[in-house]
């Protein structure tokens, strides 16, 4: 007697429900106008950093000492279309500066977001799967890392050493990766409860293929979701940096310095100080808001409310 | 229009969801709660039971909505009248006991604080010091050990049975006429469960409630209503006294709710005869005890003895049960027999081979010949693998085959379970828990084992999915020679599969025997009390009042000296007290570990002795 | 001999500055003040102090204000423009030129130290032989001297066994300070500060040097109660503190800060053509700035008109290596101007054609301090940078900077450093000898025996005028063609005070007299 | 109690040693002599060699670490390299200078300006909660309406600016051009008020996004949803029960969110001339005064490992649950 069919008709799924998590969580972001409205904002400004400085014809550290603190368009009555943004005390352009600065800055920012989640999800996955003794010691690794706050160790290995890009991504990575230790391990332990993982242990799979075919693929999607919010702080922790003089050194642009310089002007030519600012808002708030819809999405698909 | 003593009466009461106008959650729904009287509610799963329970005490928001009818209470409309007013009758002349009693209070606060703050939210005029006492009162009423301390402890400290009392207490604090109990026992143990029934009777009268009693099963509610009303699909169906119901129901669906309860005694229900084989696995005096850091202590731990000693020989072929409530150690018994963690003390032989013995190679070889069923379908399957891999994964994991002879097996053991082979390339997102569970088999199939241990395999499955699996288990038994071991607390599934039953208490068994010695005529008073539990419309061999002491089992970590079952078996002798009793064989096969029926015994073979 | 103007003029020593005449400014000291409620007055100075309060122990200018508060001198140098040899007499009453090795002065009577011991001879003595010494760090002395003591208010100073003319102590005495012989020989000059002049030292709190009115100051106790003396390194916050009434008075203004503070009413700016030059030093005793040529390839790499044109109002051209105020200014003829194509050609014949091959050089300069130095330190990289140098430019704040200034054995930090010299007194060899001598070497440490013979043929000129034609004719053009340093410009002090901060003068090197000051 | 709290705090003094060693290699193994740096720049470079020698800086490294340890057992934290007994800032003395001995300890300077930068510190986390509370609170009792929009978009503003820039801004507006609020320096408690805000600004959209998260989560909670039908008032829910329940993920973001506290913090006590912990912090960075960094790094961690222990006291007091 063999029962070939199953016996209720597989009932009729929308699409939606058919998709892995992970799509269901771009699908529900995109969805948001938060999203849109951030990502169309950072679309701009990756246009104006990427493609402008090229075709543009002045450099950003040339000096033109003559045509210093020319205020940006239609503000004063020395404005020129040459100069959108106006210039420095240097007679170097705000704009283009700006957008070498931006350019920096999200180098900076995903870069160090990328070390941070490589080192910190694989050692969170390892302990928290492997558990007892390795756990204990990466835990307390963790502990000893997160409690040295991120501006004290920038502080003291930029202070030293004359600080350069690659050395600023060693350095935020270094301090940041604790987090996402902390939040890959607690992931792996909700995981690793799970069913179907005793399932598997009893098949006679060997720790490292659980981890690497099952564990990995459930729990790194949902954080690398929400890492788009890290970038936007690493960004704005890269121009503290850069203000207090431990960022990138000139000649080199980035927001910090830029800001820093244009400090002492404020009163006179303002534009040098405030415009860098207005572009680190106008690219934090774009940031921001993909990451929190994305943030937002993710927490609906994860508590089955999508 | 009320009826005369009844003291809440509902007249056609409708809830629909806010999105869809003309969906009917509650349909048109009309009845009347006598004072005193209990009055019962029987319906599947999502027939609305929930829903009407609270729709009554206008206690539902978004997305559901009212979509017409009243509820008067006394001269009043509970749906209409201000919420100042509503605040007085719900929670106070009104009481409500949820199904869910973990997570009914504030984890964060003690319950004595909780009830206390109700009681003041209800009628302000109340000093804490009043409150306080009346809260005691009523928390020594529902019998609970040593209410003054546990006054001031926290929920996440009661076990469920004795967080249900708590809830009972927090209703009936405010002496309400009406006491609303929306399925108080779907989450409990049978044995706890039957303890919560019969406190509801003794507090109806000491209370002098009308109760309107929901339940899921029918057994449950024929036990304590005056009358029962029946609902599905959110239509009151039918409405009689319990008796009248069972003996000569009207409706359609009434009838087929009958037929589809479960039977363990009667007169065609017989178990199937024990079989004579050579023993497969055989479990060697086996304990497990975990450590856990004591709470707020700095490195002592308590010791959770979870199995303590169990020998058991499983023979071939054979369809051998576990059963026992929960907290028995069921679970780590069958983590051991899957070997997925090892035993402190004791050993387990499959095929005369000793686990602990085995390095990881020939381990992961010999594990093919015994493979674990999960319990829920949905969380047992990876979620983002396609049929065909799943079912694949263990040949691959062992290297047994590639390329198109995989493909061949996994089709040829999709087909065996039943499954269509075109589903291979599918996720299993979309598919039945009936389909899941024969992924679950066929991925063990593939392996060819000998033995199958099945963790609650079948009891997340409904009646219907429930049988075709038996006859596939049955069909796969006869063409491979499965050993199955059935680990469960659904007493009707092992009465009707298994061949020997072993019933666990508390990390021991307690009573091993063939399936109808144990349904018949148990020996051990524990395996009694468990069978006089059962929710079962058929004539109980023993009845509850007689077996069913109060009291929950103690906790694994401090178990009492002697017979771990005495602080709850009405016949514990002296010797009890001061000796655990060792398992002795009994004609017939089985064995029991309990004074009494040693005692038994020797009159027995002294009288035999006499009588040669 | 009593010192009036025709025997001023009699005296041979300057005869070539003679004929402005140098007379005593009577009106200088008689201004009519009243007594009202004065305020302290809250100075927010530009550079930090050393910690030893010693002042032969250091050159740097931050400490010199302060000394010029607290110490009192034989005379002080107004340097105006209209008559920059004036001398103003404190200390001393007279000066009189006995013969070319002997200066003699006439001290005042009844002045006394801040601790209380009477001023005479004999500090004047000590404090002479002692800061003459060459360990000194701060070597302002053209060399060792000795001084006879007549009486206990007559004292001579002899440079007969040293060689160099007495003369040279004319204008020094105006940048001396007198300490008193108990603190020099008790070794209690590190301590706290002990002088005469019109203000107390009463405490160090913090960054902030609190001074007193000194009651009895020679020449009348001053009106306002005290100074609080803040280091402040950051340029905008001196500058908010002054536009939100925390300061009273602030220095090195800027000239974006200018034209701010003018278009504000309640303030006034104090605009002076300073003794400072703002150099780039070269360290001249290490790889590879020991060679000459590479130097004057790097003078002609740099366009200082582009530097004056960032400056602004806070800098005026010079093509020396000493500021127009300074005895002995003369616009040198071959001073290393802009031209790319020496400066290649240059590169080429030392060996490193477009500048492959050199190593990364440093080029330290500070923030905060003198005006616009990051601003010029950048341009100054980029053109070097076309040049073909690579420069590793880093702008560090003021005490890390101070604390990298020096020589030292095996040369200084970095390769190239930014710097000012101003020195309160029209001689030249404060800072030509200072720092082109090999005995002294102070910042860029050249050794080179034809300079220091120029140097020291033009110390010992006994007669102004030839001292002058050395100094014009034969040590600007041999400057000029070895670049030990490269003088970019000179220094205009720019300060900005409160309107009701009246009677204040501010000499060219950045010193105050407060003395005769009120604060409403 | 006394249990978990002496275990957390042998678990911190465990956490402590390893930061101070951490920090302690950093400085001896980042490129940069440390004797160069402790002699100045214009000392000749035979006297670097003979105090590396002195200092014992040749010795490998943990040798060098206990005896460190030693120096710290008796609260000695060094000695800063430009900053006298007095405080002030010093440089350019001779390399051989006596005064270059009596340098300030690290340790009172630090402990000088804690009061100040705790008063700073505690007047932000204040204007912090009375911003973020309500807004926090509302948003989470409400999702998907406006007050949670409201709130989302508030914190993504928030948190886009750049404190510093606003700093700036703020402190030119208000002191200088309007003059009502003095910001530069401190002589007196209203020099505090405009630093804390922009510090505010700074830590208050961790606090609603925490906040509006946390509550809506707890108010799907079956004892929230029970509760009126045990008779309970709603006020009285959300404030016994969902703000309790909801204050626990709070605080303990609180223990992490604090580090970036402390980078704006440095930077609003820069910008504003606020003589706290954070200035000097700065100068020393600006100077490469070591010691100090140092001694700040090492003191600020282990008031972060005491900070999370208090915080860990106070979530476990409000859910016993969490008393491990």
């Amino acid at each position: 007697m063999t029962d070939t069919t199953s016996t209720s008709a597989t009932p009729q799924l929308t699409p939606a429900e058919l998709r892995t998590p992970m799509q269901r969580m771009l699908r529900e972001a995109l969805s948001r106008t938060s999203f849109k409205v951030g990502f169309g904002m950072f679309l701009a400004l990756l246009f104006g950093a990427l493609i402008y400085p090229e075709i543009s014809s002045i450099d950003p550290t040339k000096m033109a000492v003559r045509s210093r603190h020319i205020p940006p368009l239609f503000l004063g009555e020395k404005w020129v279309w040459a100069h959108p943004l106006g210039t420095d005390h240097l007679g170097r352009d705000l704009l283009l500066r700006c957008l070498v600065g931006l350019r920096y800055s999200v180098m900076i920012g995903i870069c160090t977001v990328i070390l941070m989640f490589v080192v910190g999800c694989a050692l969170g996955l390892i302990s928290g799967f492997k558990g007892k003794l390795t756990d204990t010691i990466i835990m307390r690794i963790t502990d000893a890392q997160l409690s040295i706050p991120m501006i004290i160790l920038a502080i003291t290995i930029l202070g030293i050493s004359r600080p350069t890009a690659p050395a600023i991504i060693l350095v935020l990575g270094l301090a940041g990766w604790p987090l996402y230790a902390r939040v890959a391990r607690s992931a792996a332990l909700a995981e690793k409860r799970k069913e179907y993982i005793k399932g598997q242990r009893v098949l006679g799979a060997s720790d490292w293929r659980i981890i690497t075919l099952f564990v990995a693929p459930a729990v790194l999607p949902p954080i690398a979701f929400v890492a788009v919010l890290d970038v936007a702080a690493i960004m704005i922790f890269e121009s503290i940096l850069g203000f207090i003089g431990l960022g990138i050194q000139p000649p080199t642009p980035t927001f910090g310095n830029i800001i820093a310089d244009g400090r002492k002007y404020l009163i006179n030519s303002w534009w040098i100080a405030t415009m860098p600012g207005v572009f680190l808002l106008f690219t934090l708030t774009s940031l921001n808001l993909m990451g929190s819809a994305m943030e937002n999405a993710r927490n609906n698909v994860l508590k089955g409310a999508a | 229009m009320a009826d005369n003593n009844s003291i809440l009466s509902v007249r056609n009461l409708s809830v629909g969801l806010e999105k869809d106008p003309d969906a009917r959650i509650i349909d048109d729904i009309s009845f009347d709660l006598g004072g005193g009287k209990v009055l019962g509610l029987i319906g599947e799963a999502g027939s609305g039971k929930t829903v009407l329970a609270r729709a009554l005490i206008n206690g539902i928001g978004s997305p559901l909505i009212y979509r017409g009818g009243d509820v008067h209470y006394q001269d009043k409309n509970i749906l209409t009248i201000p919420i100042n007013e509503l605040t007085k009758i719900r929670g106070n002349s009104i009481g409500y006991i949820g199904s869910n009693p973990a997570g009914a209070l504030d984890p964060t606060v003690p319950i004595g604080g909780q009830i206390v703050e109700k009681l003041r939210s209800v009628n302000p005029s109340m000093s804490r010091k009043q409150a306080t006492d009346r809260a005691l009162e009523v928390l020594t009423a529902v019998r609970i050990p040593s209410p003054e301390v546990r006054f001031h402890e926290y929920p996440f400290q009661f076990s469920g049975g004795m967080m249900q009392r708590v809830m009972i207490v927090d209703a009936l604090v405010t002496n309400p006429s009406v006491l609303i109990a929306d399925n108080i026992t779907q989450a409990l143990d049978v044995t706890v469960a039957a303890q919560i029934i019969r406190l509801i009777q003794d507090l109806r009268d000491q209370f002098s409630t009308a109760i309107l009693f929901i339940s899921s099963s029918l057994p449950v509610v024929e036990t304590i209503a005056d009358e029962v009303m029946v609902l599905q699909q959110g239509k009151i169906v039918e409405q009689a006294t319990p008796k009248a119901l069972i003996t000569k129901p009207k409706h359609e669906y009434t009838k087929s709710l009958l037929s589809r309860l479960p039977r363990i005694w009667g007169k065609d229900i017989k178990g199937p005869d024990a079989v004579e084989t050579p023993n497969l696995m055989s479990v060697e005096d086996v304990h497990r005890t975990y450590y856990v850091r004591k709470k707020g202590t700095f490195r002592d731990m308590n010791a959770v003895q979870a199995v303590r000693g169990v020998s058991l020989d499983i023979r071939e072929g054979e369809n051998i049960g576990v059963v026992g409530e929960s907290g028995c150690g069921k679970s780590t018994l069958t983590r051991l027999l899957a070997w997925l963690e090892e035993p402190q003390t004791g050993t387990i032989k499959f095929n005369g081979q000793d686990l602990s013995a085995l390095d990881q190679k020939e381990l992961t070889k010999l594990r093919q010949q015994f493979q674990l069923l999960l319990q829920d379908p949905y969380s047992s399957l990876p979620s983002r693998m396609s049929v065909g891999r799943i079912i694949a994964e263990p040949l691959l994991i062992h290297g047994i085959a590639e390329g198109t002879k995989l493909k061949e097996r996994v089709r040829a053991a999709m087909t065996e379970v039943g499954l269509d082979p075109s589903l291979e390339n599918q996720l299993t997102v979309g598919l039945s828990a009936g389909q899941r569970q024969r992924i679950n088999i066929a991925r063990a199939l593939v392996l060819e084992p000998k033995l199958m241990i099945l963790d609650e395999t079948l009891s997340s499955l409904d009646q219907v999915e429930q049988s075709k699996l038996f006859e596939l288990f049955d069909k796969l038994q006869k063409t491979h020679g499965f050993t199955y071991i059935f680990i469960s607390h659904d007493m009707a599934l092992v009465r009707k599969v298994c061949h020997r039953v072993a019933v666990m208490y508390l990390g021991r068994i307690v009573e091993l025997a063939e399936n109808n010695t144990l349904f018949e005529n148990p020996a051990h008073p524990y395996s009694r009390a468990l069978l006089s539990a059962v929710p079962t419309l058929d004539v109980h061999p023993f009845k509850s009042d007689e077996y069913l002491l109060e009291g929950e089992p103690p906790s694994p970590v401090h178990i009492p000296p002697g017979c771990s079952y005495r602080t709850r078996c009405p016949l514990a002798l002296e010797i009890c007290n001061r000796i655990d009793p060792k398992a002795t064989m009994l004609a017939g096969g089985g064995q029991v570990s309990c004074h009494l029926v040693d005692q038994d015994q020797q009159a027995q073979s002294e009288q035999a002795a006499t009588v040669t | 001999m009593k010192f009036d103007r025709r025997t001023f003029l009699k005296s041979s020593a300057m005869a070539g500055v003679a004929a402005s005449g140098a007379m005593v400014n009577g009106a200088f000291f008689s201004s009519p003040a009243f007594a009202q409620s004065n305020k302290v007055i809250n100075f927010l100075s530009a550079e930090n102090l050393t910690g030893n309060w010693d002042p032969t122990s250091h050159t740097t200018l931050g400490q010199i204000n302060f000394e010029s508060f607290v110490f009192g001198y034989l005379t002080r140098a107004p340097m105006t423009p209209d008559n920059p040899d004036e001398l103003v007499f404190e200390l001393a009453e007279s000066m009189e030129l006995l013969d070319e090795h002997r200066l003699q002065f006439k001290l005042r009577k009844g002045v006394k130290f801040h601790n209380g011991e009477p001023f005479t001879a004999a500090d004047v003595k000590a404090t002479f032989e002692y800061a003459s010494k060459p360990d000194r760090p701060a070597a302002w002395y053209p060399g060792q001297v000795t001084v006879d003591v007549v009486d206990d208010h007559t004292a001579v100073v002899n440079t007969k066994e040293h060689g160099y003319p007495a003369s040279l102590y004319w204008f020094l005495s105006a940048f001396l300070p007198i300490m008193s012989k108990k603190d020099i020989e008790g070794g209690a000059l590190s301590a706290t500060p002990n002088g005469t002049g019109a203000f107390k030292f009463v405490k160090q709190d913090g960054n902030t040097s609190v001074l007193e009115a000194n009651p009895d100051f020679i020449l009348g106790a001053p009106k306002v109660p005290g100074i609080n003396m803040t280091f402040v390194g950051d340029a905008t916050t001196r500058m908010l503190s002054l536009l939100s009434g925390e300061a009273d008075i602030i220095e090195r203004l800027e000239g974006e800060q200018v034209e701010t503070i003018k278009e504000k009413t309640g303030f006034v700016i104090n605009e002076a053509v300073s003794v400072e030059n703002k150099y780039l030093w070269f360290r001249c005793s290490k790889e590879p700035f020991n060679d000459p040529r590479l130097r004057k390839a790097v003078a002609h790499a740099i366009d200082r008109d582009v530097i004056l044109e960032i400056m602004g109002v806070s800098g005026t051209p010079s093509n020396a290596w000493i500021s127009p105020v300074k005895f002995g200014y003369v616009d040198t003829p071959n001073y290393p101007e802009y031209s790319p194509e020496k400066c290649q050609a240059l590169l080429a014949e030392a060996g490193f054609p477009g500048g492959q091959g050199l190593p990364k050089l440093e080029y330290i300069t500070s923030v905060g301090f003198y005006p616009k130095t990051k601003e010029y330190g950048e341009i100054i990289t980029a053109m070097l940078q076309e040049q073909g140098f690579d420069i590793e430019y880093s702008a560090m704040e003021i005490a890390a900077w101070a604390d990298r200034l020096y020589d030292r054995p095996g040369g200084g930090p970095g390769h190239m450093i930014d710097c000012g010299w101003a020195t309160g007194s029209p001689e030249p060899d404060l800072v030509l000898r200072t720092h082109f001598h090999s005995s002294s070497k102070r910042i860029c440490g050249i050794e080179d025996p034809e300079l220091d013979s120029v140097l020291d043929k033009e110390r010992n000129a006994t007669d102004p005028a030839v001292r002058k034609k050395i100094i014009q004719e034969e040590l600007m053009p041999m400057l000029a063609e070895k670049v030990p340093a490269l003088s970019l410009f000179t220094s205009v002090f720019i300060h900005a005070m409160r309107e009701d901060l009246k009677g204040l003068y501010i000499y060219p090197n950045g010193m105050i007299d407060a003395s005769k000051a009120t604060n409403a | 109690m006394l249990s978990f709290l002496t275990r957390r705090l042998f678990q911190g003094a465990i956490v402590l040693l390893i930061v101070t060693f951490a920090i302690f290699t950093l400085l001896r193994v980042v490129p940069g002599d440390p004797a160069r740096l402790i002699v100045g720049g214009m000392a000749p470079d035979e006297v670097v060699v003979q105090k590396a020698e002195e200092l014992g800086l040749n010795d490998p490294i943990p040798v060098q670490f206990i005896r460190y340890l030693g120096d710290l057992a008796q609260g000695d934290l060094g000695n800063s390299f430009f900053r006298p007994k007095s405080g002030a800032t010093v440089g350019a003395a001779a390399f051989d200078d006596p005064s270059r001995d009596e340098r300030a300890e690290v340790r009172d300077l630090i402990f000088e300006r804690i009061p100040l930068t705790l008063q700073l510190a505690g007047l932000a986390v204040v204007f912090a909660l009375l911003m973020s509370f309500p807004l926090g609170v509302a948003a989470g009792l409400n999702p998907g309406r406006w007050q949670d929009k409201l709130a989302f978009f508030t914190g993504s503003v928030f948190v886009s600016i750049p404190n510093f820039w606003l700093g700036i801004v703020l402190a030119q507006l208000f002191s200088v051009q309007l003059g009502i609020l003095p910001s530069l320096g401190y002589k007196g408690f209203e020099y505090t008020i405009l630093p804390a805000f922009v510090l505010a600004v700074g830590i208050s959209p961790f606090i609603i996004r925490t906040l509006s998260v946390s509550i809506a989560g707890v108010m799907q909670e079956e004892f929230i949803n029970v509760a009126p039908l045990r008779g309970l008032r709603r006020a009285r829910i959300v404030a016994a029960h969902a703000i309790r329940n909801a204050s626990i993920p709070l605080l303990n973001l609180f223990g992490i969110q604090l580090g970036s506290l402390l980078g704006v913090l440095l930077v609003v006590e820069l910008i504003f001339d606020y003589p706290g912990l954070g200035r000097l912090t700065i100068n020393a960075v600006l100077q490469r005064d070591f010691p100090i960094i140092q001694g700040v790094a090492i003191f600020i961690s282990a008031a972060f490992v005491f900070i999370n222990i208090i915080v860990d006291l106070a979530a476990s007091y409000i859910d016993p649950r969490l008393e491990y």
